[in-house]
This record gives C-alpha cells, sequence and structure tokens, in this order.
C-alpha cells in the first residue's frame, strides 16, 4: 500500500538518504533498523512530507504522494509518531489527544474511549498538561494522539527510546495490538531485538542505502544481523 | 580503598508541587562504577542536576570528597572534579570537535582576557591544544577535530561529549543514559569503553542508564529511585531480583 | 586641511555654462514637510533668476537637491556630497540641528551657506560661511513675549518638546523675556520627541488657568496640542512659533486652530495695515506681487496658493546668493562669501543684510492669527 | 582570520590581511591629499568604518556571545558625550553651551583625543558592567528588550534639563574636532577592530562561543556564567563607546536625537547582513549599507529618460529602493552575506560549490 | 479630585488603544516567536488606508475597506517577507520585520510626503461630553469598552475554536503541528490577519482621537505597545491587555506629576522592574530549559 521508489534526500551538503526502494503491504508491520544517523527518521519525515526529497518518488494506493503537504498526506491515512514524542506541553491530555483528530469531523468518543482503554494512564490525567507527564506517559500520548486521526498505516519513530523496561514492553504490545485492529505498521527502532519479532519485513539501513532486507525472523537469525545490531549475546 | 566520593544525605528538591526528589540517600567511594535506575520521571536526571548545582535541592546535603558542596555554581563545581554529560546531548554544536574539547580544557590554565587578547599566554594555549591533541587521539577522536560537532553521527557526539568531560579532569564522572538511542551492539561497545577509561583516568563513574544489559554488566552497585525516593539498593543480582523493582521498573520478564 | 572652495561650471548639452547651487534640505524624515515647503522658494527663485553674467559671460545657475532626511548622521554625508559637486553655494536647511551639523563641513570646504529659515543662534554662531535670511530664536521669543504682554496676559504656560533644540531653545527665550517683563510663567510642561497624547500635560496646564500658552513645537505636533487642549476645556489663547504658519495645521486640527497667533518671517499682503506691499521681484527687476509665486506653488508644485513664510524665505536666501555671486563676478567660495557679507538688499521678507555673525539684520517679526480658518496678518511686532 | 596559528605554518590569509591593510592605507593617503576633490568619497569611508567598529562590537555580544542585546545607541551615547565634552576646544565652549552655560569642573577639561575616546569607551563599558549585574540573567527576547529599554533611559537622562550643564540637553553639542584625516579614522578604527579580533579568537573568545552553543554546557565545563557574559557585555560596550566618540568626530556636532533605537536598527542590520558571527561580515556590511544608502542618492534625483521625466524619481524613492534591496538580501541570503563564516581564501573558493549544492532538500 | 478623574480617563483610553496594538504583537509572537517590528506600521498604513477610503466613500464603508486593506496587508507582509523563512534563523526573521518597518514608513513618506495627513472625523465619536469640570470626546470612553470586548471574543477564539487550538499548536512546534494535519501556512495567514485586524481596529479608535497621520505615526506607539506586551508576558492575550493598560496609565500618571522629561524613559523602568521580578513578564510562561 506504501511504496518508497529510489528515495534521495539532502540536507545542506550532507546525503542523508542516498536512494532506498522498499514498500510496506496492508496489515503489515514493517521495521526500519539501523545505526544512528543511517537516515531513518529523515525517510520517515519524508513520507510525511515534512522534509522534501531531492529525487525519488513515494506512492500510496497507488497515488503519487511525493512533496504534498503534510496535511494533505494526514488526511490520506498516514500518520508519523514522531521522533522525541513532540507532544504539546501546554495543552491538556485531553486536548492532546484531540488534536490528533484534527482532520476529522465526525465524532470522536468512540476513539478517545480507544485510546483511553489501550492506556488507561491518560484517561486519569485527561486535565493535566501534558508538558508535565513522565516521559513515558508522554510517548503513551504521542501514539494515542496518533491513532486519533484513524491511519491506515501509522509511522513510529523509536517509540521506545529511553524509556523504561516495563514501559518499554507495553509499548511493543500496544503496537502489536493496534495492528491487529487493522492498523499498518512502519516502525524504527535501536531496540532492533523486539522489533524484529514483531516485524512481519525488516530492512536495515546504513549511511543511506538499504542493505538487508527480509522477515523479521530472517533477520533476527542473520548472522550479520546478530552482530551489529543485536549484540553478540544473541 | 573505600575511600568516600560522593555521599547524599536526605536530598530533596521541589518543584512547586511536586517532590522530585525525596529523601535521598546515596553514597559512592572511589574507583566505583554506580548506576541509579529507575522509571521515567522518578527523579534521575533531577539528582545529578543538584549534584551538578544546575539545581539547588530544597533540603539535605551533597558532601563531595568529605565538603558540602551545596549551593555552589555549577562552573565551581566543574573545578572541583565533577563532569557531567547530558541525557539530551548538549555539545558546542556550531564549533569543530577540537574546539569543544580545546574549550573544556580552560578551567585548568587560568586566563584573563588580557593575556588571552594579547597572546601572552601562548605557552599554556600551546600546552592546552597539545593536551586536546593526546587527550582525542587516545579517545580515537582525532580524525573528527575539523568536524563540526552538530554534523557527527549520534554515537560520535555520546563519546565527544564524554571526552569533553574528561577534559575538565574530573575525579567523579556522572553519566546520565549515555546507551540512549543506541543499538545493542553500539550499547555493548559503549560498555567496554566505560570500564576502559575509569581504569586509564581512575575515574569513579556514577550512571543513569534503562539498558539493563549495560547496566548489569558494569555497575558494581546500583540504585533504584522511583517517585524521588530509594527503593531498592544493591548487587545487579539483588537488585534484578527485588520485587519492587520489578513490579515498578523492570516488568516481570525483566530482559528488555 | 581645508577645501579649496573652487565651484566648477560644467556645459550642458545645449552649449550653456552651468554652475550649481546647492538645496541642503530634509525632504523625507521628521521634518520633511517643512523642508519640501522651503524648496518651493527656492525653486521658484531659480526659475525666474537662472542666468547669472559673470565678467561678460552668461552661467545657468541649476540646483543640486540633495535629501538629508533631517538626521544629522545623513547630513554630514549629504552636504560632503554638495561640496564634491562643487557647487558654488548652499541653500538651507529647514531645522537648524542638520545646518549645525553640516556647518563645520561647509566651513572647511569654503563653501558659502545660507539658511532660510533655521533660527537657532547656532548655525551661525562662530561659522563666518553661514549666513541665513530669517530671524534668531531669542528675537523670536521675545517678540511673542512683547505680544503676550501687549494684549495684557498676566499668566503664561509654556509647553516644549524635549531634545528639540528649536522647540526648547524658543520656549527658554520666552520665559526668560517674560520674566523680565514681569509676567508670570504658571506652568512649563515639556513633551518627548514623537509624543501624540499631550492630554496629561494640558490637563496641568488647565489646572495652572494659564492666559495664553506658548507651544512652539513641530508642525505635527501642532494639531494634536491644539484639538487636545481644547477637547479638555481650555479655552485661552495658544501661541507659537514660526513653524506653526503651515495651512496643513488648520486642516488638521479639524477648527481647533481658530484663535492660534504665530510668530513670523513673511507676509504677502500687509498693505491693509502698514501700507507697505512684499514684492517678489522678477527677472528684469520689476516688481511683481506674490501673484505670481501663488500661480507657480499652484500650477507646478500642485500646492494651495497661500504662500508659506518658509517658501518665501528660500526665495530670498536664494536670490542672496543670487546676488553675491553677480557681486562677487566669481564663483570662488571666498568670493562669494565676502559678497554675502557685505549684500544689501530688498527681499520679500524685509531688507536683506547680515551681520558679523551672518546673521539677517531683522528688527521685526509679523504676528499672524488663524481666523476662519486661515492666517491673518495682525500687526507687525518688534523685539519690545 | 587574524588567528594567531600555534603551529609553525605561516598563516596565508594574516598576510593578506596586512597587505589589504597597507594597500587601503595608501589609497586613503592618495585620497587625503586629494581631499576637496573626494571629500564625498572620504566621508562615506570614514562612516562606515565606524559603522564596523560599532557592528563589530555588537556581533561580539549578539554574534559570539548569543546575548541579544539593543542597548547599542545608548553606548554609543555615552562614548560619544564623553569624547565631545572631553575635546571641544576650551574657546568654543561657552559658545557650545549658549543656553545653560557648563558646569565649572568641565570648563577647562580637555584631554588629547586618543585618550578622550578611551574614555568615552570606559564611561560606556561602567554602564554596561551595572546594568549588566540585573539584566544579563534574561533570556533572549527579554534581554534584547531590557537593554533596548537601558539605552532609551541612557538617552532620556542625556537630554534631560538636569543634565543641561554637562550635555547641554536638549541642544546638543557642537565644535567637536573632526578626524585631521580618513587616515586617522582608519587607524583609530583598525585599532579597535584588530583588538576586538585579538578576543574573539583568543580563549576568552572562545568561552564567549561555548556560552552561545550552549548555556548548560557551558557552565559544565567550568565556565562561569554571569562572569563571562558580563565580560563579553563589557567588552562590547566599550568598543561601541569607542564607536560612539569616533561618531561623534565624524559627526562633527551631535544631540540626543542622534542616539535613537533607529541607530541600533541599522547597526543590527549591519550585523545580521553581514553574517551573526561573522567578522569580516560585520565589516563589509558596513561598507555595504553605508556605501549603498548614499550610491542610490540618484534615484532621489530627477531622472529623464529620452528628455521625460520619470515621475518615479524624486525624494523619498532612494529609501523604498533601499528597503527593498534590504528585503531581497535578508530573503536570499538567510544567514547574512557571509552566513557565520570569515571572508578567506578558502572561502571564496568553496563559495561557488556550496552555492550549488545548497539548492536541493531542505526542511519543508 | 476632578484632576485625578480627568487623569484617569486619560489614562485608561491611551492604555486601551496600546492594548489593542499590544495583543497584535503578542499574537504574532507566540506563533511565530518573532517580534513583528512591523506592526507599528501597519497601524500607521491603516490610517492613510482610512483617510483615502474615507475621502470617496461614504464613513461605514470606508471603516469596513480599512478593515478588510489592512487585514489583507497582513497577510501579504506574512507571505512575501516572513513566509520565505519560515526556516531560515529566527535573526534574519526579525531583520526582515524590521525591513518591512522600514518599507513601510519609506513607501508612506515617498508616496504621501513627510506632512501630517488630516484624519478624517467619523460623525459622533469626536462629540465632545462635559460632566461638571471633566471633559472629554466619546471616543476616549469607547476605545476602552471595544478593546476589552475585542479580547473577550479573541480569548473565545483562542481557547474555544478549532482554529484557535491549531493556533495553539503552531505557537509550540510547527512540524508536530503539520503532522496533526493542520495546514501551517493558513493558520500563520490567519493569525497575522487577527492581528492586522486589531491594529486597524485601534489605528480607527487611535488616529480618531488625535487627528493626523504621518509615516512615523506607528513608530512611538509601535515601540511603547511592545513594551506593554512583554510586560504583561509575551504570547499571553490577557497580559497584553493589562500591560497596555497599566503602561498607559503609568505614563499618563507621570506626565501628570511633571515628570514627563523621564515618561519613556519611566515606561522602560517599569518594564525593567517587571522581568526583574518575573523574567517573563506578568503571565509570562515559564520556559523550563529542561536539562
Ligand atoms: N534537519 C537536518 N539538517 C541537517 N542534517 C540533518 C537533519 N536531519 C537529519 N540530518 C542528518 O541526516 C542524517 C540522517 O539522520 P536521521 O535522523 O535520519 O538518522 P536516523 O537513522 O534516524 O538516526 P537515529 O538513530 O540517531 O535517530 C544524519 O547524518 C543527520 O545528521
Ligand atoms: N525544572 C523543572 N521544573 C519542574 N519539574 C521538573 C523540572 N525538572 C524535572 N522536573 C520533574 O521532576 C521529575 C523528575 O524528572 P527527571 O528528569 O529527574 O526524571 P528522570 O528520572 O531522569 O526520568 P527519565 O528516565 O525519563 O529521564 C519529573 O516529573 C519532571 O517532570
Ligand atoms: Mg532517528
Ligand atoms: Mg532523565
Amino acid at each position: 500500500m506504501l511504496k518508497v521508489e529510489n528515495l534521495k534526500v539532502n540536507f545542506g551538503g550532507i546525503e542523508a538518504v542516498k536512494g532506498i526502494s522498499f514498500d510496506v503491504k496492508e496489515g503489515e508491520i514493517v521495521t526500519l533498523i539501523g545505526s544512528n544517523g543511517a537516515g531513518k527518521t529523515t525517510t520517515l519525515r519524508t513520507i510525511a512530507g515534512v522534509v522534501r526529497p531531492a529525487s525519488g518518488k513515494i506512492t500510496f494506493d497507488g497515488e503519487d504522494i511525493t512533496s504534498i503537504e503534510p496535511s494533505s498526506i494526514v488526511k490520506k491515512g498516514i500518520t508519523l509518531c514522531p521522533e522525541g514524542r513532540r507532544i504539546f506541553p501546554d495543552m491538556t491530555v485531553l486536548e492532546n489527544i484531540k488534536i490528533g483528530a484534527y482532520l476529522r469531523e465526525d465524532d470522536l468518543s468512540a476513539d478517545i474511549e480507544r485510546c483511553h482503554r489501550l492506556f488507561p494512564i491518560l484517561k486519569e490525567r485527561s486535565n493535566q498538561l501534558a508538558g508535565t507527564l513522565s516521559g513515558g506517559e508522554q510517548q503513551m500520548l504521542a501514539v494515542a494522539r496518533s491513532l486519533m486521526s484513524k491511519p491506515k498505516i501509522m509511522m513510529l519513530d523509536e517509540p521506545s527510546l529511553g524509556l523504561a523496561p516495563i514501559i518499554v514492553k507495553n509499548i511493543f504490545d500496544i503496537i502489536k495490538t493496534i495492528n491487529d485492529e487493522g492498523v499498518t505498521i512502519l516502525l524504527i527502532e535501536q531496540n532492533a531485538n523486539m522489533a524484529l519479532r514483531i516485524a512481519d519485513k525488516a530492512y536495515v539501513l546504513e549511511t543511506g542505502h538499504i542493505t538487508i532486507e527480509g522477515t523479521g525472523k530472517e533477520l533476527l537469525t542473520n548472522p550479520k544481523i546478530k552482530e551489529a545490531y543485536l549484540g553478540k549475546k544473541n | 580503598m573505600t575511600e568516600n566520593v560522593l555521599k547524599l544525605v536526605d536530598m530533596g528538591i521541589r518543584f512547586g508541587g511536586l517532590n522530585a526528589l525525596d529523601g535521598l540517600n546515596l553514597s559512592v567511594n572511589k574507583g566505583e562504577i554506580v548506576a541509579i535506575i529507575g522509571p521515567n520521571g522518578a527523579g534521575k536526571t533531577t539528582a545529578f542536576n543538584c549534584i551538578t548545582g544546575i539545581y539547588t535541592p530544597t533540603s539535605g546535603m551533597i558532601e563531595y570528597l568529605g565538603k558540602s558542596i551545596v549551593g555552589e555554581e555549577p562552573s565551581q563545581i566543574t573545578k572541583k572534579g565533577i563532569a557531567r554529560t547530558f541525557q539530551n546531548i548538549r555539545l558546542f554544536k556550531e564549533l569543530s570537535v577540537f574546539e569543544n574539547v580545546l574549550i573544556a580544557m580552560h578551567l585548568r590554565y587560568n586566563d584573563n582576557i588580557f593575556t588571552s587578547t594579547f597572546r601572552l599566554n601562548i605557552n599554556k594555549e600551546k600546552e592546552m591544544r597539545e593536551e586536546t591533541k593526546r587527550l582525542l587521539d587516545s579517545q580515537d577522536l582525532y580524525k573528527y577535530r575539523n568536524d563540526i560537532a552538530g554534523s557527527l553521527p549520534y554515537g560520535i557526539q555520546r563519546r565527544l561529549e564524554i571526552a569533553r568531560a574528561l577534559a575538565t579532569r574530573p575525579t567523579l564522572l556522572l553519566l546520565d543514559e549515555p546507551a540512549a538511542g543506541m543499538n545493542p551492539q553500539e550499547t555493548m561497545d559503549l560498555t567496554s569503553y566505560i570500564k576502559e577509561i575509569r581504569d586509564k583516568f581512575g575515574l569513579t563513574i556514577l550512571l543513569i542508564e534503562h539498558h539493563m544489559d549495560l547496566v548489569m554488566d558494569i555497575s558494581e552497585r546500583i540504585y533504584v529511585i522511583d517517585f524521588g525516593k530509594l527503593i531498592a539498593e544493591g548487587s545487579a543480582k539483588e537488585v534484578q531480583n527485588n520485587p519492587r523493582v520489578i513490579e515498578a521498573y523492570l516488568g516481570v520478564d525483566g530482559d528488555a | 586641511a581645508g577645501g579649496s572652495g573652487k565651484a566648477a561650471t560644467t556645459t550642458n548639452e545645449s552649449g550653456e555654462k552651468v554652475i550649481k547651487i546647492g538645496v541642503f534640505e530634509p525632504q523625507t524624515g521628521e521634518n520633511g514637510g517643512g523642508g519640501i515647503q522651503e524648496v518651493y522658494g527656492i525653486r521658484y527663485a531659480n526659475s525666474i533668476y537662472n542666468i547669472v553674467n559673470i565678467g561678460g559671460e552668461d552661467y545657468k545657475i541649476e540646483l543640486l537637491e540633495v535629501d538629508n532626511k533631517s538626521d544629522k548622521t545623513e547630513a554630514v554625508n549629504a552636504a560632503q556630497k554638495l561640496i564634491a559637486e562643487k557647487v558654488v553655494a548652499v541653500l538651507g536647511s529647514y531645522g537648524s540641528g542638520v545646518s549645525i551639523a553640516a556647518g563645520e563641513y561647509f566651513k572647511e570646504g569654503k563653501t558659502p551657506a545660507i539658511g532660510c529659515s533655521c533660527t537657532n543662534p547656532q548655525v551661525t554662531n562662530g561659522n563666518d560661511y553661514y549666513f541665513r535670511t530669517c530671524f534668531l530664536d531669542p528675537f523670536q521669543g521675545t517678540v511673542m513675549a512683547s505680544y503676550a504682554e501687549k494684549h495684557g496676559y498676566n499668566k503664561v504656560a509654556v509647553i516644549t518638546q524635549l531634545g528639540d533644540d528649536y522647540s526648547e531653545g524658543l520656549g527658554n527665550f520666552f520665559v526668560r523675556a517674560c520674566n523680565e517683563k514681569g509676567m508670570e510663567v504658571v506652568a512649563q510642561e515639556k513633551f518627548q520627541t514623537n509624543e501624540q497624547d499631550f492630554r496629561a500635560i494640558l490637563t496641568n496646564i488647565k489646572n495652572a488657568d494659564p492666559e495664553f500658552i506658548f507651544a512652539p513645537s513641530s508642525i505635527a505636533t501642532a494639531p494634536l496640542i491644539l484639538s487636545q487642549a481644547r477637547e479638555l476645556g481650555i479655552t485661552c489663547q495658544i501661541g507659537a512659533g514660526d513653524t506653526w504658519e503651515n495651512g496643513t495645521i488648520i486642516e488638521n486640527a479639524h477648527g481647533a486652530a481658530e484663535g492660534m497667533v504665530v510668530t513670523t518671517f513673511y507676509e504677502a499682503n500687509p498693505s491693509t495695515a502698514t501700507g507697505e506691499e512684499a514684492i517678489f521681484l522678477n527677472g528684469n527687476g520689476e516688481g511683481v506681487t506674490a501673484k505670481g509665486f501663488s500661480n507657480y506653488l499652484v500650477n507646478v508644485e500642485k500646492q494651495s496658493p497661500d504662500i508659506p513664510a518658509v517658501s518665501a524665505l528660500g526665495y530670498d536666501a536664494y536670490l542672496a546668493a543670487y546676488k553675491a555671486i553677480e557681486k562677487a563676478q566669481s564663483i570662488e567660495g571666498p568670493a562669494v562669501r565676502d559678497a554675502l557679507a557685505s549684500l544689501q538688499y530688498e527681499g520679500v521678507t524685509g531688507e536683506i543684510s547680515f551681520n558679523d555673525d551672518g546673521d539677517a539684520n531683522k528688527d521685526s517679526a509679523y504676528v499672524k492669527e488663524v481666523e476662519n480658518g486661515k492666517f491673518v496678518f495682525k500687526e507687525k511686532v518688534g523685539a519690545n | 582570520m587574524l588567528k594567531i596559528n600555534y603551529k609553525e605554518k605561516i598563516n596565508v590569509n594574516l598576510l593578506i590581511y596586512l597587505a589589504i591593510i597597507i594597500v587601503s592605507s595608501a589609497i586613503l593617503i592618495y585620497l587625503d591629499m586629494n581631499k576637496f576633490q573626494y571629500n564625498y568619497a572620504i566621508s562615506i569611508i570614514e562612516k562606515s568604518l565606524v559603522y564596523a567598529v560599532v557592528a563589530l562590537s555588537m556581533n561580539i555580544v549578539t554574534g559570539f556571545t548569543g546575548l541579544f542585546s539593543l542597548g547599542q545607541a545608548g553606548f554609543m551615547a555615552l562614548g560619544a558625550y564623553t569624547t565631545a565634552i572631553l575635546t571641544i576646544p576650551v574657546a568654543s565652549r561657552a559658545n557650545v553651551y549658549y543656553m545653560n552655560g557648563i558646569l565649572p569642573v568641565l570648563e577647562n577639561a580637555v584631554l588629547p583625543i586618543p585618550i578622550a575616546l578611551i574614555i568615552g569607551g570606559i564611561v560606556a563599558a561602567i554602564f554596561a558592567a551595572l546594568i549588566g549585574i540585573p539584566v544579563l540573567r534574561l533570556k533572549s527576547d527579554y534581554l534584547a528588550i531590557a537593554t533596548l529599554g537601558f539605552s532609551e533611559i541612557i538617552r532620556a537622562v542625556i537630554a534631560s534639563p538636569m543634565m543641561d550643564k554637562i550635555t547641554n540637553g536638549s541642544y546638543g553639542l557642537k565644535s567637536i574636532p573632526g578626524f585631521n584625516s580618513s587616515l586617522e579614522c582608519f587607524i583609530y578604527s583598525l585599532i579597535c577592530i584588530v583588538i576586538m579580533i585579538l578576543i574573539i579568537n583568543s580563549s576568552t573568545g572562545r568561552d564567549f562561543k561555548a556560552i552561545r552553543e550552549d548555556e548548560i554546557a557551558a557552565r559544565a565545563v567550568g565556565i562561569d556564567l554571569f562572569k563571562t557574559k558580563e565580560l563579553s557585555f563589557v567588552v562590547s560596550s566599550f568598543f561601541t563607546g569607542v564607536g560612539g566618540g569616533l561618531l561623534a568626530m565624524f559627526m562633527r556636532s551631535i544631540d540626543s536625537k542622534t542616539f535613537q533605537i533607529t541607530l541600533t536598527y541599522d547597526i543590527l542590520l549591519i550585523v545580521v547582513l553581514g553574517g551573526i558571527g561573522s567578522i569580516t561580515g560585520s565589516i563589509i556590511g558596513a561598507f555595504f549599507v553605508t556605501a549603498g544608502k548614499e550610491l542610490l542618492r540618484f534615484f532621489d534625483e530627477p531622472f529623464a529618460v529620452a528628455g521625460v521625466d520619470i515621475p518615479l524619481f524624486r525624494p523619498g524613492f532612494r529609501m523604498v529602493i533601499f528597503s527593498i534591496l534590504l528585503m531581497i538580501v535578508v530573503l536570499f541570503f538567510r544567514k547574512g552575506l557571509l552566513g557565520g563564516n570569515e571572508l578567506t581564501i578558502r572561502h571564496l573558493k568553496k563559495f561557488r560549490r556550496k552555492k550549488n549544492l545548497d539548492v536541493a532538500g531542505g526542511a519543508v | 479630585m476632578n484632576l485625578f478623574l480627568q487623569h484617569a480617563l486619560t489614562g485608561i483610553s491611551v492604555g486601551g488603544c496600546y492594548a489593542l496594538i499590544a495583543i497584535g504583537y503578542t499574537l504574532v509572537y507566540g506563533i511565530l516567536r518573532l517580534i513583528n517590528f512591523a506592526h507599528g506600521d501597519i497601524f500607521m498604513v491603516a490610517g492613510y488606508f482610512m483617510i483615502f477610503s474615507f475621502a470617496v466613500m461614504p464613513f461605514p464603508v470606508a471603516i469596513i475597506v480599512t478593515l478588510v486593506a489592512t487585514t489583507v496587508l497582513g497577510i501579504m507582509i506574512e507571505k512575501f517577507a516572513y513566509a520565505p523563512l519560515r526556516s531560515a534563523p529566527r535573526m534574519s526573521v526579525m531583520i526582515s520585520a524590521i525591513g518591512v518597518s522600514y518599507l513601510l514608513q519609506n513607501l508612506a513618506t515617498y508616496l504621501f510626503t513627510a506632512l501630517p495627513k488630516a484624519y478624517p472625523a467619523i460623525p459622533g465619536l469626536k462629540k465632545v461630553i462635559t460632566i461638571g469640570n471633566i471633559s472629554t470626546s466619546l471616543v476616549t470612553i469607547l476605545t476602552p469598552i471595544i478593546t476589552i470586548v475585542l479580547v473577550m471574543i479573541l480569548l473565545w477564539l483562542v481557547n474555544k475554536t478549532k482554529i484557535g487550538l491549531s493556533m495553539r499548536a503552531v505557537s509550540r512546534d510547527y512540524e508536530a503541528a503539520s503532522l496533526m494535519g493542520i495546514k501551517l501556512n493558513k493558520t500563520i495567514s490567519f493569525t497575522f490577519a487577527v492581528g492586522s485586524l486589531l491594529a486597524a481596529v485601534g489605528s480607527i479608535l487611535y488616529f480618531t482621537d488625535r487627528m493626523t497621520v504621518q509615516p512615523f505615526s506607528g513608530a512611538l506607539p509601535g515601540l511603547k505597545c511592545f513594551v506593554a506586551a512583554v510586560f504583561g508576558g509575551i504570547g499571553s492575550i490577557p497580559g497584553a491587555l493589562l500591560g497596555g493598560f497599566f503602561i498607559g496609565v503609568c505614563e499618563t500618571i507621570i506626565k501628570a506629576v511633571g515628570l514627563s522629561t523621564f515618561s519613556d524613559a519611566f515606561t522602560f523602568i517599569v518594564l525593567i522592574i517587571m522581568l526583574l521580578i518575573r523574567p517573563t513578564g506578568l503571565f509570562g510562561e515559564k520556559n523550563i530549559d529542561k536539562v
């Protein structure tokens, strides 16, 4: 459903993404892994329309969406839960959840309820200013906010960054739950171990190129991956 | 051998209505590597901020080498030998790698504006540059010396931040989530790196981390805090099996 | 250091020899409005007297206008530009501050300068290359005090603009004269440059209950002071210096200007009162009435037919330069300067001759009052 | 630039700058010898030099230390008035203070120009030190508005009737001795500029930059935040004060209106146009803005094509064009003409290549 | 007592106008983190719009034309001078704002000369009302009332409507806002439109009271209102309202006690004292620099 072809992105003189191609099928969990600065975040931001590519093509359900406005991309059903959470700190938790559904005109209550079911703590904190939440709670809020736009495909950028182990586990469970509810997932993770376990398909990105691809299981057992990304212990 | 380097006694700090830290007790001995873990928002970074003088605790004591350092300026505390890195990397982004480290040398080469402007400090400056070169060399960073710090890959930035902290010649080094954003392999590399600098520079290290592999691997003792209070303390094993820690922090199968 | 004072002649396309007279006026900035009016007078004079004969040869006189933006830092470069262009003489500027700033440079460049309406003593003081065709502030302040005394006002109030040498200077001289005459100054208020709210100080003045308010300041502030005073119910007469003789004030004050008085340099038609008549001379030395100038203002410059006093002074300043060049039979700065120093002629604003300081020897000013939306000549007043 | 190289290698740029200085001096000497012919050019050069000093001093605090200060006009006023009061010839004083007289102590206080300039700088620096204590705690825009406020307060005090016998209140000062030659102006400016460059490239200058980059990290490596900020502010103000003194010498007569906020804006404009954090940028910017305004003067004069007057060309048009040019530079050179870099040989070579790369990509 | 009432009336009406302009600053700053130096000049140009439209059409139409034209001007300025700089350093945008301010002033000088132009008398507004010994015009009384009503509408707009929600989101984080599907440019244009509209209303009230417009009419009120906005905590609408009234009243008091030499200086002293007590103004958000 989402297809990226030969995508290149430059920042000033730096080439961050040097011509990558991959696709995501409906209902899948696809993960991008790779070391720091490999261009993962840049790829997602380009798909979301907040960064303009130098060349290449992005299609969604067969439609060219390269370089259209971020708001139109959201409207088409693609959302990005950005790196670093980026919640709106001086709005309440509930307002943050609601703003996720900015483009929707229909009734939100069912979806708000779903968020509250997934993240009970957010219901408790409804009227608290989001900036005062702890890191993990903010991360949950960011995911909940992305869900509110009723995405067809949800892109998550390192949702487990800096979180306590107990919450990391939680987050992956929830990603799985969301996926079971029918949302396609494109996930970036440093925690390759966990990511590959839930992924249907995975791509490894190295300095702007895709070097390895395969199913999650394949990559989990790939010796090169083991050495470079999973640590020797596994 | 068991010379005490850092001691927090009943330290507390409030932000408005929030008790971010509440009667924290903790001590670090010379040459140790000690870890602080705990859920998000537990107050770990806040503890670091209190130790380094960025916040002044509202109650309690901080003793460094047997003397209180409460209320002192961060720069003063650094001069006394406590250096740190930050949870969100804080390099001098637009300056070169060389300059980043060179600036951290300043505190040991007292210069005033007059001598530095009219280059009366030329010998000191030479020495500083030599030392910077040696330090970068030893940390395998010399090849990046002319690169702008902000343009470096994340992992290198982390190492540079540590190198910059080392340039102040600390006795005690505080590392705040040094492995955040690193993959397991990079995290393992970092583990040996931390051990290496501890031995090489004769450091005492206090670190905050969520990567349990790293924490369990290198720390001699672990403090666990939650809601600003100590909930457990001890060796990796002890902590790992402590039910309160599992409940609050690690989760049921705590090897994530 | 110092220039040679050698002016340049050039030849234009039609083969005439051309010399230049510099016009150093603000055409933009705070005093741009007044500056341009002075330029009108200069341009009109130039349109009549555009050929001067030196040593049997005709020279065409062209104007070189530079905008000093009412800004001292700009003024230095503008003045230098005129000197660099080798003008024979310089006319201007409206606003004493810029004239003072440029004065040193004209002196150094040995380029004689003739101020039109810059009334501050400092312009010519210590500068033997600066002349002017108007009277000075000490005189003007005294004239207004005499007027007030004559009309039986005993309690007067003064409003001046801080940091403005014209306003503060004139106000100060007025206060001194009043004190000498034994009148009581019941209130002395000051306001900041660009101020638009005078109600607070006017309320204080109202409370002091003066019989006359003297408020020398800029064209822009005048309507504000007038209308806010009337709005607060202040009914006494309000007076000001020469800058307020400007039609736009009456228009902008929406009727609040009625009854205000100003001292000024020029009256087109004082015959009704004194039997004299102001005469503009045409190119042949024949007298023509002010009509010619009015027509020029209307037809060429698209202005109202009333001749502002500063335009008349501009006219006189140009004429002084013209006559000095003719008299000196030279375009050398020092020669023209010497000719100016001993010049004497009948200008539209009265007889023009200069004293040792370079100031025009003028012993009377015209007082005008606004009646039915027009400045109406009231009387001619001397220093006492 | 002018960075003392601690290695043995000879700094090519240093030689080039020396050459530029020598050639400039030669040109100025030539202009001075033909003063009457070139007075206009000389006055533009002098003004540019003065503005270069002030712009660079603003750059120290704004560009290199990252403290957004808008107090320039006020510190210039202090320097200008001090210099003027100490240099107006005794003979002219009664004449200058014609309205209210002069304070007896000042009646005969005349000092040589260089000393007066330095004292002007010191007065500005002392005020900066006092103002800095409370104000430097503020951040970014709040610091800007507070310093702007102090600048206005200084101006109000200078113009106030209470200061009549010192500053001549509303009447301003004149008869200030000017530069004898453009070379003199060049020498004063050059000394200031060279010292500022030495400061910027010294270890103190590195501390300034560290604060600009990250205050918290700077403290964590042992930089005393307050002391260093204060130092930067005071040093900058010293040179701003000297620059003000130079401006007074250039103008020969000053009053409080000269030192309004627009003066600060003009300087800021130069700094940003040249490139924040660029030494050569500030200097080039000063010439660009000052000369630009003058070169556009022909827009104010009537202009005829084939005998037909083009009605657009009348007074005021110049400034419209100037504003538009300014906007164009701002919009197309986002980081200023030099964008935080220094104009060096290497830079010139790289320039073309870099421009090509800049075109593609970038965030929306 | 009369004296006091008269001064109080003056202070409140001056303050009302300041508040209206200050809110324009605050709105734009809140969203773009941009001190819109051109705001005072937009206010000045609105004055000229009124003069020229009033000359050719009846006053109710002229008022509407003025409001619309000023709003369009605000949007155009944003499009041409600020939008292209969205990813540029903050300082560039600020210089761009100074550039726009110069351009508007110079253009006005060029087109309309530096001479003050008479502002039309809107029927009724200038009517002088006398109560006892106090006299004032209708507009003086009307100004603070209109100001407060507008502020209430504005608060409702920002806090209770969808566009208000998007304004608040954009003010915090452009990128995150656009990821929510918010149209950045539309929201920013809207903010400028509202800011300019307020400037236009302020302009009508202010110039009706002061009766002349010249190219520099906007400079000083612009500066004072900026101070008012900072005083109240820039970014905060109630702050700007209070700041405007406070500065207006203080200024009047200072002049009334005969210290007008220092009236402007005093405004700044008040501001600096406020900043020293509360470094982000009265209601300014505390930006925690979390380490
Ligand atoms: N806005 C930007 N301006 C300049 N360079 C950028 C920008 N964003 C990213 N880059 C550069 O592009 C490269 C790829 O960055 P990106 O953030 O996509 O990496 P990543 O794979 O997500 O890494 P990480 O694991 O650290 O998040 C890096 O070298 C980075 O420095
Ligand atoms: N300057 C501040 N003002 C107000 N609250 C603060 C401030 N600094 C920290 N806090 C609060 O104190 C608590 C502890 O924060 P801290 O950053 O120390 O957490 P942490 O243990 O480091 O968590 P994490 O693992 O997510 O980094 C949090 O609730 C945080 O919001
Ligand atoms: Mg990333
Ligand atoms: Mg932390």
